[in-house]
């Protein structure tokens, strides 16, 4: 229903010109497009960070949260309302550094919600700090001696939750991008797209350059979506070669498939003005 | 006025929560009126727990200190509690497993030892019903009709799958009670309690009553992380999902918990969460996420002694101003804390009425005793109460707004809000905005939303009456207090008016916005003030200070996580009173 | 040095008679005592929850946290002083639930910290809610229709973010957990020892037979803990056989090992009492 | 006295915060004074960004509102600042990018046209040094000794890596210099700034001064989670670690950061934590650790505008009550609040000692314009310093002790502590214990504690003086406020003397505990008394009420985000006063 255009707000984004969020902006809106999302019905949740101003131009409903925090307002506002297409999005500082245990919380939940991480593997928007992602090493500003701690690995905690859908993007190859986000709304459950953003201002190390020439897809290597252990093999390849594309797929039930209270209707529908509590009442009498 | 008070005294583990509820119980279900409360470490086995209620013929509010009936189930249960027997009181205890001589208590106090766990093993149960025998013989000691008790017991257990349990326990229970009537006749009626003309009364906790008002008011989506003493709503609402269609969320944290309740709000559902002090302080940041979103926010604070994990199972009121002060920046927030069961009904059914016309966080302020002690109170008048959903746009009306500005700067400082599906749209945000929602950090767009969120401050304090006075006007004493000390202080009064003192009571009800300008005409011509509070810093006190810059004469304080009695509150006025006479 | 009643408080646990805390706690004291841990150089920092009351029960230093908090509290402590031998324990909602992002994060730091994790799938301390380690459907207070997420896997976690020492033990097998907390206290790095502990008085399910009748030791099946990919199978099996022992082991650096400014003595030694700014002071003029 | 206010404005990302930098120090490193600010929006690149710069040949605390120089990069900032603009004041802009008439702004204004990046290129520099030729340029304007520009960038570039960059910079600059010269020769001496007798001054913004305070404190361990406009004492820290041997930690949260400060207190390690409003309320849960276990903390809290992420990068006073409050329960706490870069050391210092000496957590709160504003002050007095750690053992000291008791019940309140290694055992923990530390949820065991915890604070209320006074005692208007707001009040002050008005300013700086007999007294026959504060409900007027019953007779707020100035706050309480007297 809605054209690329609809969802195309008046105002520009503010980010810097060549940042990766820009691609990814322009996937999440083709992907949109390509599912016939009804943008009203559309509710796009973020973090904080140069990645959480993304739902400010994208003409769907928004919801700015806290540092960390999209991923418990997105599936709340999925359970409220089960007929919301619900998109969280954030940074790897916002998601997989101060919002670690609702990640992997959400990822075991398996809320129907989609979760697009921009990882640009440093701050953004604090200005350079090292991020659960930067490689050891990395100088930034918080880390001028370099870095000491390994890097997270969201694809393999993502398998080691069993995420039922776990995949991995890259915001220079604005195709792909779409294809994998398209699959992800379509795919019941919660589906983790992790998004390889060089930030052109702070990250020095993993620029476009840097990706264009390590990266290849999946899909095109014969990778067997449906089998974890190798694709856990596959989440630490990580230096000449980067996979990108979906690591692994599952169907599973999702939380709100178990939920008899919602069966009928979602909760939202569900009238309020007027609930007994009779029976309530009698049973403490 | 006719009353007596038991209390249990046992290991945890030994089942003393379940007896004390059916003991109680037993007698509202009869006309009655009932009151308890518990304490307990926070320990899952071992150590010392005891359950108190008070049975009395008329209505009561709170527990008090004399025991006339003290069930020990261990050597220590007597001696914590022997001191606390009333003249020619009784101690039943298990003879089989210890021995108590008048010498070690006190010679007016009667013993009746009984073979508590043989005669439950004997009469088929397992040892751990010796409590119900326990039970029984207390209905003998008193002489109540044992048939109260069996309906009770049938009410708790009964039902198919319960029936032979019942059964059980019923016959043990009678054990008890022949027990006595066989070896200690002279002991029959020395307390005299009688029903009464039958109503119909509710035993509730009080946070049962919330969960009740919540679901009456339509909350839809509760999200919280288990903690003490908030937990038995996450137990209650969880084990109504439903029949109540109201989804339950054990979360990962209560960081967590906070966020989900303010994404449901924000799709439009009523939602809720709950927890206690540490918890609360995880939520913080949160607060104000709900506040610059204006999304509406409804969260139970169950007090309990701090700083830090403190006294995880006990009781204070230590949490009030940083309830009200909790989060960076300023907004307005409404901060209510229910007195007694009652108000924890009617206050959360009108929180979310609240939040939703002000489209801001309110608080629910309550704490351990209140929480978790059982009152006699009248069923609840649920049919009159309405649905205020305040700016809500419904589908139709969303329809007809054209440029919809979500944070419009409007008279009252409320603005129309949609909810995804409508055709309104609009992102909220956590940062500073202009009025359609768009991220703004221009000075104009600042003061206005500032000015907007506050406005609706104004228009509050004039909806509220945030106090409740009871007692006389022309009193000799005026007590000022808030939350659950509302129970024992009402008590005191008893005490007071028998002799003859006349005694005013200024609940605050709602802390913010506080009642200045009441509270001020309240208390300027006043003599011999009194703060009652249970923490160590008078909190309202410093409140009552800040907002009206008066000084409060005496301030009665209690901080040792035990909640105040009637008695208490009477000697320690006593005290003060006649201390400030010399 | 120490004798296993040096290490024992005179007074006794307060947890419930048969609860596999006890295990726990013996087997912690009896592995002190083999690697001749000196009591006041021993530091065991809990959080909250029936678990997380053990510091009371041993003679050495204690430092009981907030909920989730032990490892921040852990981690700093080895850093101020890396010659203390550092033991965190807590529960699996301590850990697993609320501690979450520590978790992970102090995992990919390498802290020389050894975490012990009372795992009885249940909320021990608030009388019987669901754990993020509680199985499907297991009808517990907070859900008494039944556990709709499926459980964390510590174990795949652990081997998702590379932790170098990843081992599950069992409170009903002391000896077998005395070998383990040895082996990792000797380890050089953050070691995790996820342990099965029943809760006799809320977990039904779970029971020390429960238990008795499934796990079976990996030590003695041939397993190779150098291989991850071994290991991240062995962390699913979980049903009628259920392993324990040593999954995994990974020589890495410490964190301490590449910080300059403990190279020389720990941070406690070092003399604050007359800190030259001089040329501090100079840069600003 | 001689002055002039300088501007740059343009886009982020065209480095005006080292140009603003460069031009400031130049000034102070050959004997003049300089204070700056800046604004810009929390975006990396794009949006406007401004940096203002005040030189003068006297001591001077704040920036001002009227701009001299204005160096405008993008057209935007002639159009969002031409009103700042003093009389016959100058425009520098780029004339290659856009035209600046004196239609546009106003005929008085001199405007000065450069074609700033063609001189960036050609004189062998990249684009972006177009503002070292705007900078040039200005101190032709000025007429000021180019060297002294040359001493500056050599020392900001300068070293073996930088010195070709420097060289550069350099070039550019005096390129701009000379354009000036020959193109402007009318508009040299306008305006007159000369050097004066050198001495010796730090230009330093508020973190770096906490930073330096810290060190000399003997602070081991800095644990923080990035948050403006705290980080930039992480990143100052990071880079001295290796130097003074500071474990600097970036931790996944700000929960984990304070726990991890808390952790390296408890192992005997001098420890900091800093954050902003957001970052503070995640650590209020483990402030009431801190406090229970009676582990010494310190944490610096830089405040920014709230509610919740608010407007990130600008300036606000609106988290003093949280302070205050912040955590479940009740403990005693202390807030200090610098005013300027200098109480910024000291006072960090400072609270390491009371920290150590009281074992308890101290908040050290600032907001944005302290935290990232240069000023000119003297060189600390860093010998003279005294390390103070109250009762911590030493392990000699250790050995000797009998029966120890961690948290013993003093006179003080205060009681010996070990540390881990050291022969003393003991267990800190989070709930409430005996004096051994063993848990214990007995009423006396409670009471003991929490009296011996509030104790302390009894001790520390007599030995913090809390409050600093400037200006006459007789004077005609007495103003109150705290933190920041020093500067700008300080310079008001200058232009009441001017005009004759005697005012008084009584600064509180220890808001907790309150200073309220010395206030009391301070305040009780004043007139005139007004409260500046940069929030919107005048927190620290709420506290005198609270604390002295005393009502402020006028309030001046400022909540937009920015920073008084001087002429803010002279003209406000010319305002107020005016009005009254209507
Ligand atoms: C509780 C809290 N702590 C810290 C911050 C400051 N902060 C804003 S964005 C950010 C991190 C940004 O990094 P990332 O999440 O990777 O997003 P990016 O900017 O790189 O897209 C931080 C630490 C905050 N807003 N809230
Ligand atoms: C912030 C916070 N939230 C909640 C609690 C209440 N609480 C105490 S222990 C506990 C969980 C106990 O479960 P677990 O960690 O598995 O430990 P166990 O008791 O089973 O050993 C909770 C939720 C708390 N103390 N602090
Ligand atoms: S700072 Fe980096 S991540 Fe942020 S907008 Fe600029 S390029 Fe993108
Ligand atoms: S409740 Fe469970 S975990 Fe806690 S002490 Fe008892 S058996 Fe152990
Ligand atoms: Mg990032
Ligand atoms: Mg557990």
């Amino acid at each position: 229903m809605p054209s690329f255009e609809e969802l195309t707000t008046k105002e520009r984004p503010t980010w810097c010109p060549g940042c990766g969020d820009w691609g990814i902006l322009t996937a999440l809106k083709k992907a949109l497009v390509e599912i016939n999302a009804e943008p009203t019905k559309t509710v796009v949740v973020a973090g904080i960070g140069c990645s959480g101003h993304l739902p400010q131009w994208i003409n769907t409903f928004g919801f700015h949260s806290l540092h960390g925090r999209a991923l418990p307002v997105a599936q709340a506002i999925k359970l409220s309302n089960h007929e919301l297409n619900v998109i969280a999005v954030g940074g790897d500082g916002d998601g997989y550094g101060i919002g670690m245990g609702h990640f992997i919380h959400a990822m075991r939940r398996n809320v129907n919600v989609k979760y697009i991480v921009h990882d640009n593997q440093i701050y953004g928007l604090t200005t350079g700090q090292a991020s659960p992602t930067s490689e050891k090493g990395f100088k930034t500003k918080s880390t001028p001696h370099g870095l000491i701690e390994e890097p997270v690995n969201p694809i393999a905690l993502a398998l080691a939750t069993d995420c039922s859908f776990v995949a991995r993007g890259f915001a220079g190859d604005v195709p792909h991008l779409v294809k994998l986000i398209v699959q992800a709304i379509n795919h019941k459950g919660f589906a983790l797209i992790d998004v390889l953003q060089p930030c052109v201002t702070f990250n020095y190390l993993n620029t476009f350059e840097y990706f264009y020439r390590r990266i290849y897809k999946l899909e095109e290597s014969g990778h067997d979506t449906s089998n974890k252990e190798i694709a856990f093999q596959k989440a630490f390849e990580w230096g000449e070669k980067i996979p990108i594309g979906l690591f692994y797929k599952k169907e599973r039930k999702t939380y709100e498939d178990e939920l008899p209270q919602i069966s009928k209707e979602p909760l939202i529908k569900q009238k309020i003005d007027n609930v007994d509590i009779s029976q309530l009442i009698e049973e403490f009498c | 006025m006719t009353e007596f008070s038991w209390k249990i005294g046992g290991e945890a583990g030994y089942g003393i929560m379940t007896s004390g509820l059916i003991f109680g119980k037993a007698f509202v279900k009869s006309g009655l009126f009932a009151f308890d409360t518990n304490e307990y470490p926070s320990l899952i086995r071992g150590g010392h727990n005891t359950y108190t209620v008070r049975v009395c013929d008329e209505p009561i509010f709170s527990h008090s200190k004399k025991i006339d009936i003290l069930v020990a189930l261990t050597k220590l249960a007597v001696e914590k509690h022997k001191d606390e027997i009333s003249e020619n009181g009784f101690i039943i205890f298990d003879q089989s497993v210890f021995s108590v001589s008048n010498e070690e208590v006190r010679d007016d106090i009667n013993l009746v030892p009984i073979p508590l766990t043989e005669i439950a093993t004997k009469s088929g149960g397992q040892a751990i019903m010796r409590n119900n025998v326990a039970i029984g013989a207390s209905f003998a000691l008193v002489d109540y009709n044992f048939e109260h008790l069996v309906d009770t017991i049938n009410g708790i257990f009964g039902g198919k799958k319960g029936e032979d349990i019942a059964k059980t326990n019923i016959n043990v229970a009678r054990e008890g009670y022949n027990y006595v009537e066989r070896n200690f006749p002279k002991f029959l009626r020395s307390i005299k309690i009688s029903a009464k003309k039958f109503a119909k009364r509710m035993y509730i906790i009080g946070n049962e009553a919330i969960s009740l008002g919540a679901i009456r008011a339509g909350c839809k989506f509760y999200s919280a992380y288990p903690m003490t003493p908030a937990s038995s709503i996450l137990h209650f609402l969880s084990s109504k999902e439903n029949d109540y269609n109201i989804i339950v969320k054990q979360t990962e944290d209560e960081i967590a918990a906070i966020h989900m309740a303010i994404g449901a709000s924000f799709a439009g559902v009523r939602s809720m969460t709950g927890t206690s002090g540490g918890g609360f302080s995880l939520m913080t940041e949160a607060l104000g996420l709900a506040a610059l979103t204006e999304t509406p926010l409804v969260v139970v604070l169950a007090q309990r002694p701090g700083p830090s994990t403190g006294m995880p199972t006990h009781t204070e009121q230590g949490d009030l101003k940083f309830a009200i002060n909790a989060s960076n920046g300023e907004f307005p927030r409404v901060v209510v804390a229910p007195g007694d069961a009652n108000e924890c009904f009617y206050e959360t059914f009108n929180a979310f009425n609240i939040a939703e016309k002000y489209q801001i966080p309110v608080i629910v302020l309550t704490d351990k005793f209140l929480a978790e002690s059982h009152s006699t109170i009248d069923p609840f008048l649920s049919k009159q109460l309405k649905i205020d959903r305040g700016m809500l746009l419904t589908d139709e009306k969303a329809k007809q707004i054209k440029d919809y500005k979500r944070y419009e700067n409007t008279a009252t400082g409320v603005s129309y809000r949609s909810i995804p599906s409508q055709i309104a749209m609009f992102k909220a945000a956590t940062d500073e905005h202009d009025e359609y929602g768009r991220l703004s950090e221009e000075q104009s767009d600042r003061i206005t939303q500032m000015d907007k969120r506050f406005r609706k401050f104004k228009v509050l304090e004039s909806e509220i009456d945030g106090i409740k006075i009871y007692g006389d006007d022309d009193a000799d004493i005026t007590i000022i207090s808030w939350g659950s000390t509302k129970g024992p202080i009402l008590e005191a009064m008893k005490i007071f008016a028998k002799k003859g003192v006349k005694v005013c009571f200024i609940q605050v009800l709602y802390l913010m916005p506080f009642p200045t300008t009441k509270m001020k005409l309240l208390i300027e011509k006043r003599k011999n003030k009194i703060i009652i509070e249970n923490n160590k810093t008078a909190q309202l006190a410093s409140l009552i200070k800040e907002h009206t810059g008066m000084d409060i004469d005496y301030k009665i304080l209690k901080y040792d996580g035990r909640p105040f009695t009637p008695e208490d509150i009477y000697e320690k006025i006593d005290e003060v009173l006649t201390f400030a006479k010399l």
